[in-house]
């Protein structure tokens, strides 16, 4: 029993960590709200991050869930404006596990980054950053068929994050679009990756919003000093504390398929996603309040994180949603031994 | 107890809404935080003024009807019950006008309310600077007392931030500090000041939703009449704090706008049908209640006034504030709750939540609201 | 339009109150807790409360609810230990209205205070005070019945009040219990008199909690100068304040059923019920956290209060079961001109 | 990450399962805070003790089986699970035998834990005074330094309140002030003192559920020898600080209580089938998540304990405090919601509710572990 990270895994999340700050700061989101291309998807790409899911033989670092959790809640506190959960963590492994001619042709040039997959797997038929894919994973009939974007029509629709654009996608499915993989482990897997993200973004506007309330003073002090604040923000970060290892659980569950049931899995899946939707909106709704007025400007950064924290908790299935999928789980199960 | 209404009550709400059904419709989208939509909206304030409908409640000289807070309360009911816009005038209408009503000269009340009222001129408010938000008392722009030409006046430096609409208003209303000797609350002035002046400067903010009707006005030197000071000099902190507590902590934001969002909440519940949750649906049970309760809080006050010979709301007023604000973001939460994924796309919906965050902040932050109610309603000590 | 009281009806309250001081201090209820008789009924009947919804010609006030709202919120406030709210809101009326031998018969005695009735109309079958009463209103089939206590079998039950004690009654329906008034607006009527008093014991919770919160200091400084202590008693007026209202709005919509159709009634008191039950519930749980370890102790009086809101607020549904209600009747109106 | 249990772990708990299924019968249903229950209770800790379950992560040498947190975790989840009652032995093994563990000396362990363990001698806490609730450093009892007969020691005097199930334990721990000219957090010594002693008095306090366990405690003049000290004099605040951060905010409340209440409220919810309301479901369903949660974050510190040399949980613990005290309010409330108009009746659920009411205020209330959280975890600075 060890409810811990590696530290190789750790030294990873560090060095993505290290490279977003960098190459990752407000300037590259903003400049994706405006439709210019960014530089750091091939950044990521050079340092494997792209590929880390992808098998050794077709490039990947062949790597699993529980590295890949960590390196996701980085690209949630960039705010990365790429589908990175779409790429690395739906589509690469579900072509992966599908094996055949699609896996075989675009598993390496997915693994090296040339080029972009997302997918459309929620409620809504809602594909993101599909004007920046090649390849398109879709669930048809309760299949899931991966066609080139090429071959889709694509509409698109007012997101309210800019960096996290959406589209509406037509396609045919065909006999060679289908992929031999699981639709409910790839919605699993997609609503594990955006919660890790989720988390990313909570702790980045906690900490934003930790350093604004230090340094602004309002009747001669400090507003962090007054404790409806201070307690506003313990109550953000006693959310996202316990959200992080129901997320981290959530993780090992799709990583060790062999130690978990479907259903299991999808249990967890679904209380790391309410968690994490929770933490985020609520890590948003603190630091707007506190902000005050200057949290609602376009100019400073705030919003971009705020907006990816709503769209994010929305997609896949928003709190409620998963919620109610425990709650199926909960009268269905055949004893107390959960 | 009585709550119906009386035949001219009756009568008045007929006229409102057939008035409103007629005429509402090419205004219904106008968004006044854009440039085309602020233009649009002030012929929306011209045809309300004509009809008698923009100010009902103020005396018939200055375009009103004399109209009750009853009335009032009916004639909002039907205003957001047609879905109408919100008004270019609505900060002039609901904070300054009560301000000049109570502390304005004659002459500054017949020059000023007709022009509001019509939407000829457009009031800002410049309420917060960027060290004074919560903390009004810490203003710093300046109004320097100056005869220039035989012409008493005052010249205006430093920076309001904020300004709903600032970017396309004529005019704009707010505290300027006149004696920088005198302590925090003391020393303020009440101006009002014309934004095509010269040595005024306004820079359009872009908020969240994208649009550009916040602004920044940066004052170096503009020009300031002394008829265009609102009660004594120096004196400005009473007067802004006594119309805060009076009629205008309930007129701020009327019942009637939520009961019409929460009415369409309740319609977005039952067009989704099954698609929604059952726990969805208890926050919009909550939700709708919460408006409810708003009007009938509403209800209760206005009675009050209406009994007695002060009409302050005093305190109480915070409770309103509160309840409001956190009622809007209850609708909207919910909204967005029964739309589940699709909740990832723009909508009405969204573009109202991002407004109602605003809510806990403006007006005196919900934080602020709650010290108030702790302290002066229920006596407890200052920190 | 006019949503006030008339000076007569505030006059009356005031006086009910004063009384109640006098008469109904908290030792007052910790006798009925030990099982020891009050007298405070008798100067209750002597006042005209108790018979007060009784015609003037059976010997009582002829009033309704209006009146009677404002006097249960201070039997509310004294956590009066009589089954008010049953005799004097519940079965007085419906006997009025049903008329026949049984309300010539019992209408004198309970209009003097001579007899107490009490009534049995939750979804659980709970009586309360009947041990004290002569005569049952329950409910058969839909129908109501008035039975003599002593034609039925009473069961004690563990209350969790014993200020309100709770009794199964057994007992059978026969063609003269029957009484010809409305289930449903007995059950109203209950649900009303109970959001009174719920809003009553939130205003004195709330008051023990302040002056308490005055004197009792921590860190040097009265604790009710910390900004957490002052939010939260300010939440809890918050709720008192809102609530208020929209009780007093039940009580018009029952006591002038000419200006409200049967479903709008049970609307409004659905409303009063939720928000009266919160806020009492919500006064508790703050007036508890404040007081500390000091609200446990048997001898501090804030627990009768705190139970008998709880005993009410569970009482004649719950508020879950009321929003219920309203959702049920917004899913069912016609168009939105509620 | 590795979330298996190892063969001998996996052994532990069926091992654990089994005599809890033979044993725990008929001590089901006894309460610590009654007379007749407490004593009982004592029999079930010899019981415990002797199958050496009573403190199974001490070392072997005072009646333990040097047990790892894990196993400790496994234990705490089955002795829930098997619905074991609370114990009498509590306060003693997850207050005082940490502090004994880090600060005391071989000859306290030696002579104190045994007994503690085995029931034999049953530890009241004494950290509440009348003035000194939230406010550790307020704490007014005095100890006066002795030399008598030869024997060197202290004489008690004043007051100590809310001491659990004060009013049947043995003896009691907590801080008295040694140096009263010393400033509030210097100057207090920790100590141990003997209930039955001369200078003693004992008097029962009911509580809300009418029961009578908890006690006021008054001193005067009792003698506690100098052996009874734990660290040194003048120093008891640093020691139970230390403690306080130590292991002990892990262990105070293990989740595998939580989890076993969450599993009742899961049952309750599935036994009332179609009469529960959809909102309620949402309720259960978030209790239920609530207390997973605690276990995984509770499996997460393990880890880092495990790992590190250090075992501290610093302000860490204050996340945990207030996380199984507002969940364990979550379960009942919910519980209570299920049974609706029937939560008028006296219950376990009541009185699981009316004990799980107190969580957010001992131990530190919430307030100041969301302080500790605001200043200590986010560096914010104090008010």
């Amino acid at each position: 029993m060890n409810f811990a990270f590696t530290e190789d895994q750790m030294a990873f999340r560090d060095a993505v960590r290290t490279l977003l700050e960098k190459e990752c700061p407000p300037e590259v989101v903003r400049a994706r709200w405006e439709g210019k291309p960014t530089e750091v998807w091939a950044s990521l790409s050079d340092m494997g991050v792209v590929g880390m899911t992808a098998p050794e033989d077709a490039g990947g670092l062949g790597m699993d869930e529980l590295d890949l959790v960590l390196v996701l809640e980085e690209c949630g506190r960039a705010a990365l404006p790429e589908p990175i959960v779409e790429h690395a963590a739906v589509v690469i492994p579900a072509l992966r596990e599908g094996g055949g001619k699609t896996a075989q042709r675009w598993l390496p040039m997915l693994a090296a980054g040339e080029a972009v997959a997302t997918a459309g797997l929620g409620e809504a038929p809602l594909v993101p950053d599909a004007d920046r894919a090649a390849l398109l994973l879709d669930d048809h009939d309760g299949c899931l068929h991966a066609v080139e974007m090429s071959a889709c029509e694509l509409t698109p629709l007012d997101s309210i994050d800019r960096g996290r654009p959406l589209f509406a996608a037509a396609w045919y499915a065909e006999k060679d679009t289908k992929v031999e993989a699981d639709f409910e482990l790839a919605f699993d897997r997609a609503a594990l990756g955006a919660s890790a993200q989720l988390l990313g973004l909570a702790d980045r506007m906690i900490s934003m919003t930790v350093e604004h309330s230090k340094e602004r003073e309002q009747f001669g002090r400090a507003i962090g000093s007054f404790q409806a604040v201070q307690h506003r923000l313990a109550d953000a970060l006693l959310r996202l504390e316990f959200a992080r290892p129901v997320v981290y659980r959530a993780a090992y569950a799709v990583a060790r398929p062999g130690e978990c049931a479907p259903a299991d899995r999808s249990l967890r899946v679904s209380m790391a996603k309410a968690y994490a939707g929770d933490a985020a909106t609520d890590a948003a709704r603190a630091a707007l309040q506190i902000h005050g007025a200057i949290g609602y400007s376009w100019e400073f950064d705030l919003h971009l994180f705020m907006k990816r924290a709503w769209s994010l908790a929305a997609a896949y299935g928003d709190g409620s949603f998963h919620r109610r999928r425990v709650g199926d789980w909960l009268q269905q199960r055949e004893d107390s031994d959960a | 107890m009585d709550l119906t209404y009386s035949a001219p009550e009756a009568a008045f709400r007929a006229e409102a809404r057939a008035w409103l059904d007629a005429n509402v419709g090419p205004f219904r989208d106008a968004s006044s935080n854009t440039a085309d939509g602020f233009a649009k909206l002030r012929e929306w304030d011209r045809l309300l003024f004509d009809a008698r409908l923009s100010a009902v409640s103020w005396p018939e000289e200055y375009g009103g009807r004399g109209a009750s807070l009853w009335e009032w309360l009916i004639f909002e009911e039907e205003y957001w019950a047609a879905a109408a816009p919100q008004r270019n005038s609505q900060n002039g209408i609901f904070l300054l006008a009560p301000t000049l009503f109570e502390f304005g000269t004659n002459e500054q009340r017949g020059r000023i309310l007709p022009k509001m009222a019509s939407g000829e001129e457009v009031w800002a408010q410049g309420w917060s600077e960027p060290n004074a938000g919560s903390d009004l008392a810490g203003l710093r722009s300046r109004a320097e007392r100056v005869v220039e030409d035989g012409r008493g006046g005052w010249r205006l430096f430093g920076q309001k931030t904020w300004c709903s609409r600032g970017a396309f208003c004529d005019r704009l209303f707010g505290l300027f500090r006149s004696d920088p000797t005198a302590e925090r609350h003391r020393g303020l002035t009440y101006l009002m000041v014309d934004l095509r002046a010269e040595g005024v400067e306004v820079r359009p903010v872009q908020v969240l939703d994208g649009e550009e009707g916040f602004a920044e006005v940066f004052f170096d030197g503009a020009f300031v009449p002394d008829q265009d000071v609102i009660g004594e000099p120096n004196d400005g902190w009473a007067v802004a704090m006594a119309t805060a507590s009076s009629e205008r902590g309930l007129t701020l934001r009327s019942p009637g706008r939520f009961l019409a969002t929460a009415d369409r909440l309740v319609e977005l519940w039952r067009a989704r049908g099954d698609r929604s949750d059952p726990a969805v649906a208890d926050s919009v049970v909550r939700a709708w209640m919460d408006a409810q309760a708003y009007q009938l809080f509403t209800q209760q006050a206005v009675s009050v006034l209406m009994a007695g010979e002060d009409k302050k709301m005093g305190a109480e007023a915070s409770l309103n504030k509160v309840w409001w604000s956190e009622l809007d973001l209850s609708i909207h939460e919910a909204a967005l709750g029964l739309l589940g994924d699709e909740a990832q796309l723009d909508s009405d919906w969204l573009r109202g939540f991002e407004f109602a965050l605003a809510g806990p902040i403006y007006a005196g932050t919900n934080e602020i609201q709650r010290n108030v109610i702790a302290q002066r309603l229920l006596g407890l000590p200052r920190g």
